[in-house]
């Protein structure tokens, strides 16, 4: 009984993780690479490390495995959100499908203080999305 | 009857060692650095979940201490290459 | 299987070998850093190696009931990781304070050709 | 350039890491950790705090000068190395309490040179790191 | 014999540095601990030399393990010997730097570092352990990188730079050997490496291994064709560094290739052969660029190289007669060498430059300082009867029964270019009028008395050393027969390692 | 409300001591055992909060994983099929959340949920910039996402 | 024997504090210095006369051989009354010279400390002993003759003395210590015993060679004579003492003392008559050319020291005792005549022979001590020089093989040069009209012309009563240099033979050659037309271009770039190890006892050498830090897979720190530039997989060892019963190796200090050092 929950645990778990890196070599720009991989990741260690709570009947292991997914949950969302900002900071195009960028324009390029309301006066407003898929691969 | 580490030997650990591969891939084409950053953090918690599956394999917990230093950790490699992308930009 | 660990390591010296014989600065520390994995790699591989048993005495136990690695060479590169680290991170401060004066990372450019007055 | 999710974060993230460090240490003589794990594990909750509100205000956190943790983190590991001469055997001779305390388990003079190596460790990566984000 | 006082040289250098640390940008409080740590470490070092001398060889076990399971530290005649050398070395160059330095750089650290660097010295010289050597190499080599770099000026991190890289080359082969070492014999401990290596039967690997040791220590000491990275960088810190560098850095290669090839890998053939060619070879190539050199430290620099060749050369071939000629050579090299970068520092404080060509005078202008520093640089060239000459006898004697020829020519060469450059020196630098047209920045001239004399003082110190192994060589020659008769039979450190275990 | 759940901690806790075995399920049930205990107690209490806000929680947690499996099944689907069936864009977001904590957690969510991504915070903390997969149109995105996630989310945390 | 060697050293280092007062009137007390020690020496002559040797020992460092061993016999005494009694003239005569000298102090000392050291080498029994004054002497002279430093031809000419004689030093030290070896004995006496065994050993012919470099260099011998005439930029009285009577002639003493030892064999005895033969006749002929009063007495000097080379050679009874008369003879006269060519130059302020003349008009007692010196010089009857003739002539025409009537003509070549030379220096600036610009020239102080009058007048004494002086000094000299009883008779008079008409055949053609010879500057130039092929042109050339060749190779080798320095490095690294390896023979490898290969193994390894080809090939640096990250944590993993977690933590936190500060400091570097050409980047790979395989098969070579897991063993066993703690791996880390962890901190910390200090400290350009 255990065995096949923990067999279908790591299974979907190992799956994702699959998915999350085809994911990130199959999308087509940076920002659906990172909007594919982040959470799939996180949730098939998250079910790895489930199995390893059940197989191991110690606290501390569950202790440990609550722990890790605890700081990945935390952790995952940020890093992605710091990379994202940094990615768009630096001008990675979007792919070429992508309908709207309503970030574009939004940031003052010399504080990187990012505004709420969309300032006319701010000159380059123009969406940063790729016209060619070479230009974002 | 298929035992549960044989399960785990050969089709769960293959298949993270592929998915580590392929985002390796990833990593190796870019075409941005943040590309490659982002394949890095993900082969890191591909990577988590490899030591999870060998300790249960091995039935040595220890390693677990490695994969929670691991999930502290990863993130700030990640943060600091997200920040000085973006600084570099402004010199 | 140890031969991976011995192919990565010779892969690992020469990488390193091929990266101190670059002229940039950055490539020369890269160099360092893989060489020393490799040597910590050959440390290891050469001591006598186990899978899945690290040797850390089972709670419950006093000695150890089975098989363990052999934990000296363990211990050895942590003393060696660490020392490098040391090294390193020296290393690489000085490489900005020189990217600093000389404005480029190039080795080529380290050759003033005489003393300045110390 | 600061981040306001990472700043929220770190909030509960950098005791969360000194808690998780000074496990590490404690633990280091049964399990896998130890002085010089914990230590890094203690000086990256720092740098990571740095990363989120600058440098300037985790040096505030800290109230003194990561510097200054060198010495004394030297001054105790080299103490428990030296005190076995007072007593008579050669330096770092292993000293034990009798009874083991819950927790830490047995404790003696090699905890307390893990705690100096935790120190030093700890001073040596937050001066290393501080010193060049202050100096940029 | 166990002995607590072994590591009490190591010790004094670590508080002192620690201490320091506490009184961080203290810097008078920095030099009264620099000079009192290193005269009571100095203190410390002659009575562990005198007991040494009287009982033979001490042990202790770090930690009360026995050996092999624990780090052994083992105070042989060798051993100590290099132990009081570099702590009279470190009483006088830290008195030096206390008026001879600049104070921001003291503000940054030096004196810690300096005896940071001096207890990695006693370590290496004092530990029984190969990994445990190599740890002292790394705190020797990082110290020696800050020290280097201290200050920043372009030229320094130029040098830096490369004598970085370098030497951690070297400790890479150095930790590469003792990783295969370690693989073949399972233990590190050198007392019982030197057993185990003999039940080793595949003896073409204990040859390869030897090998990284070879080069590792090579590079170390400086020798060709692994010397490069000495005169890269020897010109370029302040000279109170540069004669801790000068003295002793390089011999700790030295001394690490005696330890190393009397305990473990005896010399075989091959070996030997190719000790013989790197000696030849070094002296020659120390001796070429000597020849050329105008700026005092760079020939200093290369001096070192001509003269490493000397000792491994003695090394080379390995016999009683030849190790007594290396070790006592050894003796002299690092007082007079570290002594020798202080008088470049002195001379630049004099003449405000190290350029042959624009100093000048000092003979006329110091004539008692001039008389000193005459001492030590005949004592470098080796004018008996003062040190250089007495250990040359041994090398000759020995060159002669092997027969190699080549060696007896480089020695004369390198002796010759030895004497030539350094009257040349002499001659450009005591005897000639200083140039007109400059104007020399003279900064001994207005210091206060009490500065002048603290900067005479380290040098008049080394230099009575010398003149004391130089005049009472007889002293000498019987502590470098006892240090070559155990490094040529090493049974008696051994069963002072192992001893309660063989038996 | 803090009282109630220290009580409740304090329950579970007896429970694992006087069954002697500290397993997370056996604290888990000795957690709701104490809450239904307290709950039965607590009934004619004026503040009533804590009973309520904890199976709003737990409903939470299920809405969450439920919307994450949904997505997550989506996102796989477009991953291994060669066809792409996203339409990406950068939405902005107006947040009702205020505190930082409400700001953070928010963001978390938004960002677990896969097809969202936190872009950037503005300054003012009024705004988020969510990268979204897939995007029918940015009203109906933001419309969605106030009247659900964080309708729900808020109603836990205030 | 000691004290005298002492007294002079421990007088000159005290003139280095008293200098001030030795400046004064208390000068007097200088020259009383030498008067003693002779007179210490006179006083033995009797003794020695008796052929009774006068031993002292005195241990000084046994343990080499080396100890005070002096021994005073006959071939000793003669140099030490030289050295003091020349000595006693010098000093007065010197003390006058160089009377009001701002660095009068610092002359005496040097000249004390010459004299101790002369005294040193002839007294010393004991070959290294006699070394270590041998080489005082070298140094002592270059400071006397860079004494007027400001010039720089005095100091380019004691650069030049002191390369040569020190060269030659150190090629001696090298023959002495092989004969000694040989001999297994370093005192000299013990020496003349083994004479058999060292002269049949096969190294004898480098012996021979070595010592003779040593003493042709100090003696001044042809190819290495050209020091000498430099050396003349030292003040005169130093000339009189070091350069005509004593320091030169320590190479001569050296001949004659091993002559016992090492001597009578063809080897020996043909290249000292070649050398010695050629010297004085080159030199006898030079001297004629020269216009400087110096270079001609440096140069008869040269041709005299080339006589006593060759009679030593010549080696017969007749040829030593000549040797050892001639010796007395030649320090006479050219002392004198030195010393005449001081007051010369003193007072008229040149030595220029175109120019003097007619001085005996104002100088007259020096006129007569020149005369008789050059009369001395020029062998006439009556004079001691006729006596030192007369036995030279003896011996080279009774050398026992035909050759005799070559060698007498060379002799007799060389004499002609000498006559004429003597008469040159000393007759030359007096005869003649005083030009108007001389006729303020007067006597100097009494002490500067009464002792070289003094020594002319031994001359003629020593002429004259030959017998006494022969049997007194000489007789036993020459027993010393031939190790056997001599039978030396010295007469005046040996009746009309062929000798006496070959003297006076001499004389006659000497004086012609000195009527004929005019100095001139035409003529000087003339012979400087040689100068291209004179050995100081050669070797300076030789000197010129070692230098070069050490310039291109110094440079060549050492270029400035730190990639070549590797390259090398490695390369000497790689031809080694593949040496080894090959000698090994084939590698073997145990597959039964390596673990398991797994496939997630085989993942992990494919990705780090991904990595590493990044890290090789990209021009990012951001990249190449990402790839390095890839690669730390990917070794990362295979320490959890191999049981390693403490390592695996360990590599991991620092592998993340190293990045952080890695991007840190690179975020500001531009990207990498490809420097290089294809072919360089093809030649590196080759040789970065070259040591990359070389380290794999190594390592393979090791893994097929078996295991000794001793010490391991006693770790896991006692961890926990002994110190207290179940992870192994910590336990070593804090208790078995604990030392290995305090200083690994130290190690760190010291890191760190140097980062702040680097990136803290910038030196104001004022302060230096
Ligand atoms: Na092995
Ligand atoms: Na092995």
């Amino acid at each position: 009984m255990i065995d096949i929950v923990l067999a279908l645990l790591s299974t979907v778990g190992a799956l994702s993780i699959l998915f999350a890196s085809i994911g990130i070599l199959r999308m087509p720009d940076f920002y659906l690479r990172l909007s594919v991989t982040v959470k799939a990741s996180t949730l098939g260690v998250g079910l790895l490390l489930i199995c390893a709570a059940i197989m191991f009947p110690d606290v501390s292991v569950t202790t440990k495995a609550i722990a890790i997914i605890f700081f990945l949950i935390i952790t995952a969302p940020i890093g992605a959100h710091m990379i994202g900002r940094a990615a768009y900071f630096t001008g990675t195009p979007l792919w070429k499908g992508t309908i709207v960028d309503e970030l574009a324009g939004m940031y003052n390029e010399e504080t990187h203080e990012l505004d709420s309301e969309d300032d006319d006066d701010e000159d380059d407003d123009t969406p940063n999305i790729a016209k060619t898929e070479e230009e974002t691969e | 009857m298929i035992t549960l580490e044989a399960y785990f030997d050969y089709v769960i650990l293959p298949i993270l060692a592929i998915s580590v591969m392929l985002v390796f891939i990833r990593l190796f084409k870019g075409p941005a650095v943040v590309d490659r950053v982002v394949a890095l953090d993900l082969i890191i918690t591909t990577g988590i979940g490899i030591i999870t599956v060998y300790s249960i394999r091995s039935n040595q917990e220890v390693f677990l201490d490695v994969a929670i230093i691991l999930a502290l950790i990863a993130f700030l490699g990640t943060v600091a290459f997200a920040y000085y992308i973006e600084k570099q930009k402004d010199d | 299987m140890e031969l991976l660990l011995v192919l990565i390591l010779g892969l690992l010296y020469a990488a390193g070998v091929y990266l101190i014989l670059r002229r940039s600065m950055v490539k020369l520390l890269l160099g360092i850093i893989l060489w020393g994995n490799g040597a910590n790699i050959l440390i290891f591989v050469l001591g006598k190696i186990t899978k899945g048993s690290p040797p850390v005495i089972d709670g419950a136990y006093k000695v150890f009931q089975d098989v363990y690695a052999d934990p000296i060479p363990q211990a050895l590169i942590l003393t060696a990781i660490v020392i490098s680290f040391g090294l390193t991170s020296f290393a690489i401060v000085l490489l900005k304070r020189v990217y600093a004066l000389v404005d480029s990372d190039d080795l080529d450019d380290l050759n003033t050709p005489e003393e300045e007055d110390i | 350039m600061k981040s306001a999710i990472l700043q929220t974060a770190t909030r509960y993230l950098l005791p969360i890491l000194l808690l998780f460090s000074f496990f590490l240490l404690l633990r280091g003589h049964y399990y896998p950790g130890g002085g010089f794990v914990g230590g890094l594990v203690a000086s990256i909750a720092f740098v990571l705090h740095s990363f989120a509100n600058g440098t300037e205000n985790t040096m505030k956190i800290l109230r003194y000068k990561p510097l200054s943790l060198i010495p004394i983190g030297l001054a105790v590991s080299a103490v428990s190395v030296t005190f076995p001469l007072l007593l008579g055997f050669p330096p770092m001779t292993g000293l034990w309490f009798e009874e083991p305390i819950p927790v830490i388990g047995m404790i003696g003079s090699a905890l307390f040179f893990d705690l100096g190596v935790y120190l030093v460790v700890i001073g040596v990566v937050l001066t290393i790191l501080f010193t060049i984000a202050l100096n940029d | 014999m166990i002995d607590n006082h072994i590591l009490a040289p190591i010790f004094v250098q670590l508080f002192t540095a620690i201490i320091q640390l506490m009184f961080w940008r203290k810097t008078l409080t920095q030099r009264y601990l620099s000079v009192g740590g290193s005269l009571v470490g100095l203190m410390v070092a002659f009575r562990l030399f005198g007991r040494v001398k009287e009982s033979g060889i001490l042990t202790l076990n770090a930690a009360n393990w026995d050996a092999p399971f624990g780090i052994v530290f083992v105070a042989d005649l060798l051993s100590v010997t290099l132990v009081l050398l570099t702590s009279i070395a470190c009483f006088a160059v830290s008195i030096f730097s206390s008026v001879g330095l600049s104070r921001q750089r003291m503000l940054y650290g030096y004196f810690p570092i300096f005896h940071f660097l001096i207890m990695g010295l006693h370590g290496a010289f004092l530990t029984g352990d190969i990994f445990n050597l190599y740890v002292y190499f790394e705190v020797i080599i990082i110290s020696s990188f800050v020290l280097m770099t201290l200050g920043g000026r372009k030229a320094q991190l130029e040098g830096a730079v490369k004598y970085m890289a370098m030497n951690i080359l070297a400790s890479m082969f150095f930790l590469t050997g003792i990783g295969i070492l370690y693989g073949i014999t399972g233990s590190l401990n050198m007392a019982d490496l030197s057993i185990r290596i003999q039940e080793v039967q595949n003896k073409a690997l204990i040859g390869i291994t030897s090998c990284f040791f070879i080069i590792g220590f090579g590079i170390k000491s400086a020798v060709f064709p692994l010397y490069y990275w000495l005169p890269s960088s020897y010109h370029t810190p302040p000279s109170a560094v540069a004669a801790t560098f000068g003295g002793l850095l390089t011999k700790v290669g030295i001394y690490a290739m005696l330890r190393v090839f009397s305990l473990i890998f005896v010399p075989d053939e091959f070996t030997r052969t190719l000790l013989m060619v790197i000696a030849v070879l070094t002296i020659l190539t120390g001796a070429f660029g000597a020849l050329i050199k105008t700026n005092i430290r760079r020939l200093f620099s290369y001096l070192i190289v001509c003269h490493i060749g000397f000792m491994v050369g003695g090394i080379a071939m390995f016999s009683k007669i030849a190790l007594m000629g290396a070790v006592f050579y050894l003796i002299h090299d690092i007082m007079v060498k570290t002594n020798m970068f202080l008088i470049a520092g002195l001379i630049r404080q004099l003449g405000g430059t190290m350029d042959m060509g624009k100093l000048g005078g000092l003979y006329r202008d110091y004539p008692k300082i001039s008389l000193l520093i005459a001492i030590v640089l005949f004592s470098l060239v080796g004018i008996p009867p003062l040190s250089g000459f007495w250990p040359k006898i041994f090398l000759f004697q020995e060159a002669f029964a092997q027969h190699q020829y080549f060696y007896v020519a480089a020695l004369i060469i390198g002796s010759f270019v030895t004497l030539y450059v350094i009257a040349k020196m002499w001659s450009e630098v005591f005897w000639k009028n200083p140039p007109t047209e400059e104007e020399i920045d003279n900064r001994f001239a207005p210091m206060p008395p009490y500065k002048k004399i603290l900067m005479v003082l380290p040098i008049a110190l080394l230099a009575l050393v010398t003149l004391y192994i130089g005049l009472n060589a007889e002293a000498i020659v019987k502590v470098a027969d006892t240090i070559s008769t155990q490094l040529i039979d090493p049974s008696a450190y051994i069963d002072a390692v192992l001893g309660n275990k063989t038996d | 409300m803090i009282k109630n759940f220290l009580m409740n901690l304090l329950l579970s806790a007896i429970w694992v001591a006087l069954t002697g075995s500290l397993y997370y399920t056996n604290f888990l049930f000795g957690f709701m055992l104490g809450f239904f205990i307290l709950w039965i107690m607590n009934r004619n209490e004026a503040d009533q909060r804590y009973f309520y806000r904890v199976p709003k929680i737990i409903s939470f947690a299920f809405y969450f994983l439920y919307e994450i499996i949904k997505a997550n099944v989506q996102v796989a689907f477009d991953v291994i099929t060669p066809k792409y069936f996203f339409k990406p864009g950068i939405v902005k977001y107006p947040m009702s959340a205020r505190t930082d904590f409400e700001i953070n957690l928010l963001s978390t969510m938004i960002s677990l949920t896969p097809g969202t991504l936190i872009v950037d915070i503005s300054d003012d903390k009024k705004t988020i910039y969510i990268h979204v997969m897939y995007l029918t149109d940015p009203e109906t995105f933001v419309r969605q996402t106030q009247t659900g996630l964080e309708r729900r989310l808020l109603a836990i945390l205030r | 024997m000691l004290f005298t060697v002492l007294t002079g050293l421990i007088t000159s280092s005290l003139l280095v504090p008293f200098g001030k007062i030795i400046k004064t009137k208390w000068s007097i007390l200088l020259p009383f210095i030498p008067v003693i020690l002779f007179l210490f020496y006179l006083w033995h002559v009797p003794v020695i006369a008796n052929g009774t040797n006068v031993i002292q020992h005195l241990a000084w460092v046994p343990s080499l051989g080396v100890n005070f061993d002096f021994r005073l016999d006959g071939l000793s005494l003669l140099f030490a009354l030289l050295i003091t009694g020349i000595g006693t003239a010098i000093f007065f005569y010197g003390r006058s010279y160089l009377k009001g000298h701002v660095y009068f102090d610092r002359f005496f000392a040097y000249l004390l400390l010459f004299m101790s050291a002369m005294l040193g080498v002839v007294l010393a029994n004991n070959i290294l002993t006699l070394f270590v004054f041998w080489e005082l002497t070298s140094i002592s002279s270059f400071f006397l003759i860079g004494f007027n430093n400001d010039s720089k031809e005095s100091r380019n000419s004691a650069l030049t003395a002191l390369s040569i004689t020190g060269l030659g030093g150190f090629f001696l030290l090298a023959g002495l210590v092989l004969a000694g070896n040989i001999a297994d004995t370093f005192i000299i006496s013990e020496l003349f015993a083994q004479h058999d065994k060292i002269a049949n050993h096969p190294l004898y012919p480098l012996i021979v060679g070595l010592v003779f470099i040593g003493a042709f260099t100090k003696s001044a011998q042809f190819p290495f004579h050209f020091w000498l005439p430099g050396a003349m930029k030292a003040p005169t009285p130093v000339s009189a003492y070091l350069h005509s009577a004593t320091m030169v002639k320590a190479g001569i003493y050296l001949l004659a003392r091993l002559t016992p030892a090492l001597g009578s064999t063809e080897l020996w005895n043909t290249t000292l008559m070649i050398v010695g033969g050629f010297t004085m006749v080159y030199a006898a002929i030079h001297s004629l050319f020269r216009t400087d009063l110096k270079g001609v007495l440096a140069y008869s000097t040269i041709s005299a020291l080339g006589i006593l080379t060759f009679l030593l050679g010549i080696g017969s009874d007749q040829a030593i005792i000549a040797a050892s008369v001639f010796i007395l003879v030649h320090a006479l006269y050219k002392a004198t005549l030195f010393m005449v060519t001081g007051i010369i130059d003193h007072e008229a302020h040149t030595r220029d022979l175109t120019k003097l003349s007619g001085l005996r008009k104002v100088l007259m007692p020096v006129f007569i001590a020149a005369l008789l010196a050059a009369l001395s010089s020029a062998g006439l009857p009556s004079t001691f020089g006729f006596i030192g003739k007369d036995l030279i002539y003896e011996a080279t025409l009774h050398y026992h093989h035909n050759w005799a009537i070559w060698l007498t003509a060379l002799a007799v070549i060389t004499n002609i040069g000498l006559v004429a030379a003597g008469f040159m220096a000393g007759i030359k600036p007096f005869t003649g009209k005083l030009p108007s610009e001389f006729e303020q020239v007067h006597l100097p102080y009494k002490s500067m012309w009464i002792p070289p009058l003094i020594l002319a007048l031994l001359s003629l004494a020593f002429g004259i009563f030959p017998g006494i002086v022969g049997d007194y000094f000489n007789h036993q000299t020459a027993n010393a240099i031939a190790g056997q009883e001599t039978s030396m008779h010295l007469k005046i008079w040996h009746g009309f033979n062929t000798v006496l008409i070959l003297s006076l055949a001499t004389l006659a053609a000497g004086t012609v050659v000195y009527l004929l010879n005019k100095p001139s500057r035409a003529k000087l130039a003339a012979i400087e037309q040689f100068n291209k092929i004179s050995p100081q042109h050669i070797i300076s050339n030789i000197a010129n271009g070692i230098t070069r060749f050490s310039s291109v190779y110094t440079n060549a080798i050492h270029d400035g770039y730190l990639r070549s320095y590797h390259l090398k490095i490695i390369l000497f690294a790689e031809l080694l190890l593949a040496y080894k390896l090959w000698l090994g023979g084939p590698i073997q490898i145990d597959f039964e006892n390596l673990t398991p290969l797994s496939w997630y193994e085989v993942g992990i390894v494919a990705m780090l050498i991904g990595a590493l080809y990044i890290i090789v090939t990209t021009r990012s640096r951001l990249t190449s830090v990402v790839s390095t990250s890839v690669i730390g944590y990917c070794i990362c993993l295979l320490f959890v897979f191999y049981s390693a977690p403490d390592l695996a933590m360990t590599q991991f936190t620092i592998d993340t720190l190293t990045t952080v500060l890695f991007v840190l400091v690179l975020y500001k570097l531009p990207p990498f530039i490809n420097f290089v050409r294809q072919g360089i980047l093809i030649r590196d790979a080759i040789v970065a997989l070259g040591f990359g395989v070389i380290i794999s098969l190594i390592a393979l070579r090791v893994l097929y060892e078996p295991n000794t897991t001793a010490i391991s063993d006693f770790y896991g066993e006692n961890a926990y019963l002994l110190a207290k703690g179940k992870n192994v791996v910590n336990v070593i880390l804090v208790d078995f190796r604990g030392m290995d962890t305090m200083f690994e901190t130290v190690v760190l910390s010291i890191a760190a200090l140097g980062v702040y200090s680097l990136i803290k400290l910038r030196l104001k350009s004022s302060e230096k050092e």
